[in-house]
């Protein structure tokens, strides 16, 4: 079925009956060619890719619960490519890319609006990090712009320049940045991933990879085994347990991030910002909720919660540049697990097990990625060779001494 | 202004009359009252329109959980959004309007969208708005956005105060109904330490709302006589107007108290208290929610719960209508007849749904005109008072892993699962609806937890009190006749659109949620979500419990964002740290830079001066050819002593420490595991045992960590100890040619000559007639130079008494920006270079790497990308025309190469203008670049819009030699 | 240079308030040492700092005190040693006495320190710190080290409503600030 | 959450700093034999066990001790409190 406004037109005349289910409910396969594990956004982008783009229709998601249930589901909806390494930013452009055709392509609006981001400065050597950092960006055609303070004052009058303990000096401003309807992407991508006869398969989890000398050949899930002759990860926030199926350890760990949403209200925040002296970014939804979110709790866990000293630190970071929000109340807090890596950026890799691949890694840049991570991982399923953008993408890369390090944190995931 | 729905009784003091507005209209209310029972006793109906479709709304609750009756409170900045009426206090003077209109709260515009609601079904926005492309962001978004939202935000920064707090104790009573009030007797009388807070501003619960007798007393009363009991304990603390909105790790909850929204002057006291508290248990006495039942336009102003109904009749002495209907599938609802004739209303009809009696319609755009039965009769009623039953408060059970479960003989979920460590549930929260086994349940309760604590003080007896008639039938909706029936108040969402989204396959309850947008509001579907899963349950054809159960995050109503942030906002976001002669900089045309949680002087204006760069020359200038003076306090200082503490600076350094000499100074670089620099300072021994280290100013806290882990969890039985001492110094860097003539008057009796005293010398001695102070002889300038440390008690008077001493001189004190030139023309690296992504390779320190021994770093040095002959490294640069001034933050690019990453040569990390090279310089890192002094480089900085071509050079821009500084 | 010589100034020029239930004071008469136990010397320090002061060492939470010097915990092998100097007695003879037997550091210029009294102090320090100060809990003569509004701060009880709260001197404007803050605004 | 610090008692943890995986105790020597891979495996790599995490907290706003805590990743229940110290003794280390 194909959507539009003359179909809702029609339907809405006869009662909105002829509606049909947005994917189907298949039972399992006994094989596949690929199966994926994870119906989250990466999952399903990656089911899409490969059936819509890389002509592989065999496939099956395996999703442990509802999909769109973990990160995709879960996220402060914001796309952006300002990046700074040769590792990072030519991917994430690649994504904003697709992000710009993705709802024509899909046939799904997911209201990709790129209203801008807006990335305050507080300091000089920040201003030349940022410098830095959109140098780069033009370098791969994102664009971008340093603004100063007199700009910015244009542009965003309610922020605080005037009795701020840490001025607003300036900002790194994109203006191709900006929100995804966040949930809408796992089902438009489901969607599109199902008419070409993908089997999304709920209620449907892991619980062992068969692993045959050597070369994995299916998995164990609690609706029975699956063989298949490619098995692709990508759980985010699970990936240490779920890898751990197949004896492996990683360069990660699972940290929960918060991410708060505030009750409706009318248009007031036109763009993303965010604050350069503390743990603070935000946007506002079309239905007029306050979206924003700061730093991780920053201890291992798998719980979709956090706990308050952040909740307080990321308000104290919204006061500090918006003190017009004071009255606004905060409606919803919850967390989504996020798979932080010891650099703060992705794996997009085989494994040194034949026939089982690996995504994750996104630490809290995860939705951003959502169609280049299922680009690229369906590039390399289908081609078994890296997508170029996605080289540097690697679990060896520690080894040989090459992290993609953008924050220069270092090897320990909750700084990143 | 007479108030023509008052009737007799309730619990509001009617000797005080206040004056309020609503939409600009003056009305009167007495103490007691909330602005939803003021404006009903005014016979105000309609108060607000529904989030999507602008239909007509009233008064639905008469608590939190209201959907419909948000208003926007004051005017100006102190203007405050989607307001629940039912919970406002009224006080003299409030000022309220009603929100989400354009036009006036009559004549709506918006309205309009109720007659195209059959093309805004559920998800309607997902299917089309996607032609042509460029549509969304220019105009198919802006006329949604403004379209959707609430209330509004002033604009302006919230004028009002708000704090935290913190309090600790044994058990935390959440809800002072009536199993609150009893837990609290019961635990208070037992002697443990009690917390007692209640959302509302009044304790009592429901029985402030009924008619029910507690021992020989009406509710009320009885609720009364418990408060006062209780206020007597100094073990109890009683907390009105206070919600416990969320449960947290480890018996921890978050509560916000409303300390002066209910009061005309808040008196400069903080607006709202933010409390943590820290309980050993917790007694989750919530209480119950009552739930509507779906028909045809049964969101019509004056459709009302009926438990509100009666809390309007009982409580607030208000008549929420005259001719009153009553539609029930249970038999507490019936109770609601007895209570509105007591006080001589008219019940119009009485329908319990469980005798196969059902409504289909209703009429009355604007307020409840009448109801249509099944059977065809048409029942005048201005008021109907509905009971689908009641479901138990779970939401803090559920805010862990508590997945509520299902109860048939209530129907309703009841608290299950993991709760949250500590909770435990009583009375209606529990699922227990009747009084007297709610009195019982949350005695007995209280008296097991004051055993587990071991408090055996006796707890005294439950109150008595009879078990009413509750009987109840799951009776949902009402499927018959055209008329949509709402299920979500508030985000309009309808049983039809919660069958399309069965119909589309949306049918795991947070795919329903996600797509209709059921209980996402602003209620969080306090009296919705119940109503939407069974309908989705009906439609699949499965139980309840098989479709799902209704949890709930986080905050149980929404808190303020300016109260969680609390103090921290304008200049009190965080501390401010200054130096000890800040005072001294600011009196001598200093401006200050934020240099973490520092204040530090960035240049000090003269007269005539046209901008900070002719005071930085200036400053440099003096300096390189005179003296000048900097205060240095903000670099950390960490003292380190003990018999072991050489051999563990060995392993923290990536360079030798081993054989440091007492009363010298070595330089040092500390790695990170992973072979990456992350701070350099000097490090000073002062004896056998005593050595003092300095750090980065931004890494002071952070190196004092790792130092305590490397001493506790690697190396635990080196006799080291530490303690920062970056507070206690004073310290001040003096340079500059003429800078051993000055330190010369200041010192007492030390020889400073370059034999007795040369570059890397330290000595412990005395300034000025006898202050103690360090003196060490190092340079950051590049220039002959000496950093010399007071207590810093004595730092105002030293840098005075400096600068009166260095008159003779012409010293003169320079700022960080001065520091920051000197350093760049010397080739020191800074932050700038030490971003966390540089290796010792990188800036030319490799070979000062110990390559016999082990250290923090040390086996990760050579891996193969590392070692890359193509690797970044250090090198200065100059402008090919003089007369550019470098930017940070350009990329080198090959003359002649495309500009894209592919081709990136590096990239400017730090610049400055050099007033002895006359030119502006820079330092970056560079491809190969040791190999590439003399070549020709774009500079290119499309982000500045700079594209210059550079030359490479040697990054000591000035005395590559470095004799000046141990001249 | 004999001409010139330096005086001392109180970081906050000895700041002291009255509020409506409680009062507050810098106090500058107060020299601090902070003592480390050498490895295996526990023994030693003990016996020094009993034989020359009467000075028991201090617990984990818990002060000591005798002869004019406060023995308060910092971390499980360092303590402060708190003492008003007087002619006799300074800071380098203090350090002087403790030579050989503890690794001593002067600390006097690393802290302030505010002296929180009176029937309100309780009502106040709810709104900044974290500790609970139940009498049962947080008895007379207790110390520890917490956070209260983004610094640390180390909370000894030297008294029911009489407390000393230390702070970094580079911090004290702001330090002073928070507490006077809670002060004003939990009077009743 | 609360840790309840062996010396001090129940301590929130926002005056605590978190590192990691307890066993950054245990560092290779980084001058022995395969002292590379063995760094490599104890910087990088992780169990991040869905269940019993033992990991080091650091009671930077409290008496600066170095803690080893045994929590639950799902619930977050703590079971057991070392100083980090001990534990690194009984590991073997020592100067």
């Amino acid at each position: 079925m194909r959507y539009n406004a003359l179909k809702i037109l029609k339907e809405g005349l006869t009662g909105n009956k002829g509606w049909t289910p947005v994917w189907r409910e298949p039972d399992p396969k006994p094989e596949y060619d690929i199966v994926i594990v994870g119906g989250g956004g990466h999952g399903l982008a990656t089911a899409y890719y490969l059936s819509n783009k890389f002509g592989m229709t065999n496939i099956a998601v395996v999703e442990k619960g509802w999909i769109g249930s973990g990160n995709v589901g879960r996220n402060t909806t914001l796309i952006r490519a300002n990046y700074l390494l040769e590792g990072n930013q030519p991917f994430y452009e690649l994504s904003l890319k697709l992000w710009e055709g993705l709802e024509q392509d899909f046939n799904y609006n997911a209201m990709v609006s790129q209203r801008g981001i807006l990335n305050l400065y507080h300091s000089d050597a920040q201003r030349d990090a940022y410098a830095r950092r959109g140098n780069a960006m033009h370098l791969t055609g994102s664009g971008g712009a340093l603004l100063d303070e007199v700009q910015i004052r244009e542009k965003c009058p309610y922020l605080d320049f005037d009795n701020a303990r840490f001025p607003i000096k300036g900002a790194l401003w994109q203006p191709r940045g900006g929100t995804v309807r966040h949930d809408a992407v796992a089902w438009g991508f489901a969607r599109g991933a199902d008419q070409k006869g993908v089997d999304i398969l709920q209620n449907c989890e892991v619980t062992g990879f068969q692993i045959e000398n050597g070369v994995c050949r299916g998995v164990e899930t609690s609706r029975g085994a699956i063989r298949a002759r490619k098995v692709a990860v990508c759980v985010a926030g699970s990936s240490g347990r779920v890898m751990s199926l197949a004896g492996m350890r990683l360069p990660i760990e699972s940290h929960v991030l918060q991410a708060f949403v505030s009750e409706g209200l009318k248009p007031i925040l036109p763009s993303v910002i965010t604050f350069g002296a503390g743990h603070f970014y935000v946007s506002q939804s079309d239905k007029g909720g306050l979206v924003f979110g700061g730093d991780i709790d920053g201890y291992n866990t798998y719980a979709q919660r956090g706990n308050l000293p952040v909740v307080e630190d990321v308000c104290e970071g919204g006061m500090a540049i918006l003190p017009m929000i004071g009255r606004a109340r905060l409606l919803r807090m919850w967390g989504g697990v996020m798979d932080m890596s010891m650099d703060g950026s992705p794996f997009i890799d085989r494994t040194h097990i034949d026939g089982l691949y690996f995504n994750g890694g996104w630490c809290y840049g995860g939705f951003k990625a959502t169609p280049a991570s299922g680009f690229c991982y369906a590039h390399l399923l289908s081609k078994d060779a890296p997508h170029p953008v996605a080289t540097r993408l690697r679990l060896d890369r520690f080894r040989r001494g090459a992290p993609i390090d953008e924050k220069g944190a270092g090897p320990q995931p909750n700084l990143h | 202004m007479n108030q023509p729905n008052r009737i007799d009784g309730g619990q509001i003091d009617r000797a005080t009359t206040l004056k309020f507005q609503f939409n600009e209209r003056w009305l009167t209310a007495h103490p007691g009252d909330t602005l939803a029972s003021a404006l009903l006793a005014n016979g105000v109906r309609l108060v607000g329109r529904s989030f999507k479709y602008h239909r007509p709304r009233g008064i639905f609750s008469a608590g939190s959980e209201e959907p419909n009756a948000l208003v926007q409170l004051h005017k100006g900045a102190a203007l405050e959004p989607n307001t629940r009426a039912t919970t406002v206090e009224v006080f003299d003077g409030l000022y309220a309007t009603s929100q989400n209109h354009r036009g006036s709260l009559e004549y709506d515009f918006l309205a309009v969208n109720d007659l195209l609601s059959p093309f805004l079904s559920a998800g309607f926005y997902y299917k089309t708005f996607m032609w042509p492309r460029a549509f969304w962001e220019k105009i198919y978004e802006p006329v949604i956005r403004s379209a959707a939202g609430l209330g509004r935000l002033s604009g302006k920064p919230d004028p009002d105060a708000y704090d935290h707090g913190y309090l600790h104790c044994d058990v935390l009573i959440i809800g002072a109904g009536p199993a609150g009030l009893t837990a609290a007797l019961a635990a208070g009388r037992a002697g443990l330490r009690v917390i007692l807070a209640d959302e509302d501003f009044r304790m009592g619960g429901r029985l402030n709302a009924e008619t029910q007798v507690v021992g020989d007393m009406e509710g009320a009363a009885w609720a009364q006589a418990a408060v006062g009991e209780l206020t007597s304990m100094n073990n109890v603390r009683l907390m009105t107007r206070t919600t416990v909105y969320g449960a947290y790790d480890h018996g921890t909850y978050g509560a916000l108290e409303r300390m002066t929204d209910h009061l005309s002057d808040s008196g400069d006291k903080p607006r709202q208290v933010l409390w943590r508290v820290y309980s050993k248990r917790a007694i989750l006495c919530a209480g119950a929610t009552e739930r509507s039942i779906a028909f045809g336009n049964n969101d019509r102003p004056g459709v009302m719960l009926a438990g509100a109904v009666r809390a309007y009749v009982n409580r607030f002495g208000v008549a929420p209508g005259r001719r009153v209907a009553v539609l029930t599938n249970n038999n507490d609802g019936l109770r609601t007849v007895d209570d509105l004739r007591a006080k001589g209303i008219e019940v119009s009809a009485v329908i319990d749904a469980r005798k196969g009696d059902y409504l289909v319609n209703t009429t009355g755009r604007k307020g409840l005109k009448s109801v249509h039965l099944n059977n065809g009769r048409r029942i005048e009623a201005d008021c109907l008072a509905v009971s689908g039953g009641w479901s138990p408060n779970v939401h803090l059970s559920s805010h862990h892993r508590g997945r509520p479960i299902w109860r048939d003989d209530i129907a309703a979920f009841v608290p299950g699962g993991e709760l949250p460590p500590g909770m435990i549930v009583a009375g209606a929260a529990n699922g227990t609806l009747t009084l007297a086994s709610i009195l019982k349940e949350a005695h007995e309760t209280a008296q097991r937890i004051a055993t587990d604590l071991g408090k055996s003080g006796p707890t005294g007896e439950p109150p008595k009190a009879s078990d009413e008639d509750f009987a109840t039938a799951p009776i949902w909706h009402i499927n018959k006749g055209k008329q949509r029936a709402w299920v979500d108040l508030q985000n309009d969402v309808t049983t039809k659109d919660v069958t399309q989204s069965h119909r589309e396959g949306f049918r795991s309850v947070e795919h329903l949620k996600r797509y209709t947008t059921l209980g996402m509001a602003t209620d969080q579907g306090k009296t919705s979500n119940m109503l939407g899963l069974a309908v989705m349950a009906e439609a699949s054809g499965k139980t309840i419990p098989e479709t799902g159960t209704t949890i709930f995050r986080p905050p149980y109503s929404p808190v303020p964002i300016g109260a969680f942030a609390g103090r921290a906002r304008g200049k009190d976001f965080r501390p401010t740290r200054r130096t000890p002669s800040h005072d001294w900089a600011s009196e001598n045309g200093a401006s200050f830079v934020e240099t973490g949680a520092w204040l530090r002087a960035e240049w000090y204006a003269r007269p005539g001066e046209r901008g900070w760069r002719d005071s930085v020359d200036r400053e440099v200038k003096a300096t390189r050819t005179g003296v000048g003076i900097c205060d240095v306090t903000t670099l950390g200082k960490i003292d380190i002593q003990g018999r072991d503490t050489a051999e563990f600076l060995n392993k923290i350094y990536a360079n030798a420490f081993l054989k440091l000499p007492v009363g010298k100074v070595r330089y040092g670089l500390m790695l990170r595991e992973d072979g990456t620099v992350y701070d350099d300072g000097t490090t000073a021994r002062l004896s056998e045992t005593h050595f003092v280290m300095t750090t980065t100013t931004a890494n002071a806290v952070l190196v004092f960590r790792n130092l305590e882990f490397a001493r506790q969890c690697l190396w635990p039985d080196l006799d080291v100890h530490l303690i920062s001492t970056t507070d206690a110094w004073a310290q001040f860097s003096v340079a500059g040619p003429k800078s051993r003539a000055l330190m010369q008057k200041a010192v007492d009796d030390l020889d400073l000559s370059n034999e007795a005293f040369p570059f890397m010398a330290c000595a412990a001695c005395t300034v000025f007639g006898g202050t103690p102070a360090r003196l060490f002889r190092i340079s950051f300038s590049g220039e002959l130079a000496y950093e010399i440390a007071v207590p810093a008690r004595y730092g105002d008077a030293m840098i005075r008494a400096m600068m009166a001493a260095g008159e003779e001189f012409n010293l003169t004190p320079y700022g960080t920006e001065a520091l920051g030139v000197m350093r760049i023309e010397k080739g020191h690296v800074a932050g700038n270079e030490l971003n966390g992504q540089t290796d010792a390779r990188m800036i030319g320190l490799g070979k000062m790497i110990s390559r016999n021994k082990d250290f923090i770093g040390a086996a990760l040095l050579d891996r193969p990308e590392q070692t890359r002959d193509d690797g970044l490294q250090l090198v200065g640069l100059r402008p090919i025309d003089a007369n550019v001034n470098l930017t940070a933050g350009a990329h080198f690019l090959n003359p002649g190469d495309p500009a894209d990453m592919a081709h990136d040569q590096g990239w400017m990390t730090s610049v400055a203008y050099s007033p002895e090279l006359g030119c502006s310089i820079g330092l970056g890192f560079l491809k190969r670049g040791s190999e590439r002094h003399g070549e020709t480089l774009r500079s290119f900085s499309p982000i500045r819009a700079q594209d210059v071509m550079v030359e490479v050079c040697s990054p000591h821009h000035i005395d590559p030699e470095g004799e000046r500084q141990r001249g | 240079m004999a001409d010139i010589s330096l005086v001392p100034a109180p970081v906050l020029g000895g700041f002291q308030q009255t509020f409506a239930t409680c009062s507050l004071a810098e106090r500058i008469d107060i020299a601090l040492i902070s003592i480390a136990i050498p490895r295996q010397g526990k023994d030693a320090l003990t016996q020094g700092i009993s034989a020359r002061w009467a000075l028991d060492m201090p617990g984990a939470t818990k002060m000591t005190q005798a002869n004019g010097l406060r023995a308060i915990p910092l971390t499980a092998d360092q303590f402060l040693l708190a003492f008003t100097p007087e002619n006799e007695r300074t800071e380098a003879s203090v350090q002087a006495d403790l030579e050989g037997i503890g690794y001593t550091t002067v600390q006097t210029d690393a802290w302030v320190i505010l002296e929180l009294s009176g029937k309100g102090s309780i009502a106040a320090l709810e709104r900044i710190c974290p500790l609970d100060l139940d009498l049962e809990v947080f008895p007379n003569e207790s110390a520890s080290r917490t956070v209260m509004d983004h610094l640390g701060v180390l909370i000894a009880r030297l008294a029911d409503d009489r407390f000393w709260l230390m702070s970094a001197r580079s911090s004290a404007a702001s330090f002073l600030h928070a507490v006077d803050t809670s002060c004003r605004w939990s009077a009743i | 959450m609360i840790i309840n610090h062996p010396l001090l008692g129940p301590r929130d943890a926002a005056e605590f700093v978190y590192l990691g995986d307890a066993s950054l105790i245990e560092r290779p020597d980084g001058f022995g034999e395969n002292a590379e891979d063995a760094m490599y495996d104890y910087v990088y790599l992780r169990d991040n066990p869905a269940g019993q995490h033992r990991e080091l907290w650091y009671h930077e706003q409290g008496d600066r001790s170095w803690l080893v805590v045994t929590r639950n990743t799902l619930t977050h229940e703590i079971t057991a409190i070392e100083l980090a110290r001990d534990v690194a003794r009984s590991k073997g280390r020592s100067r």
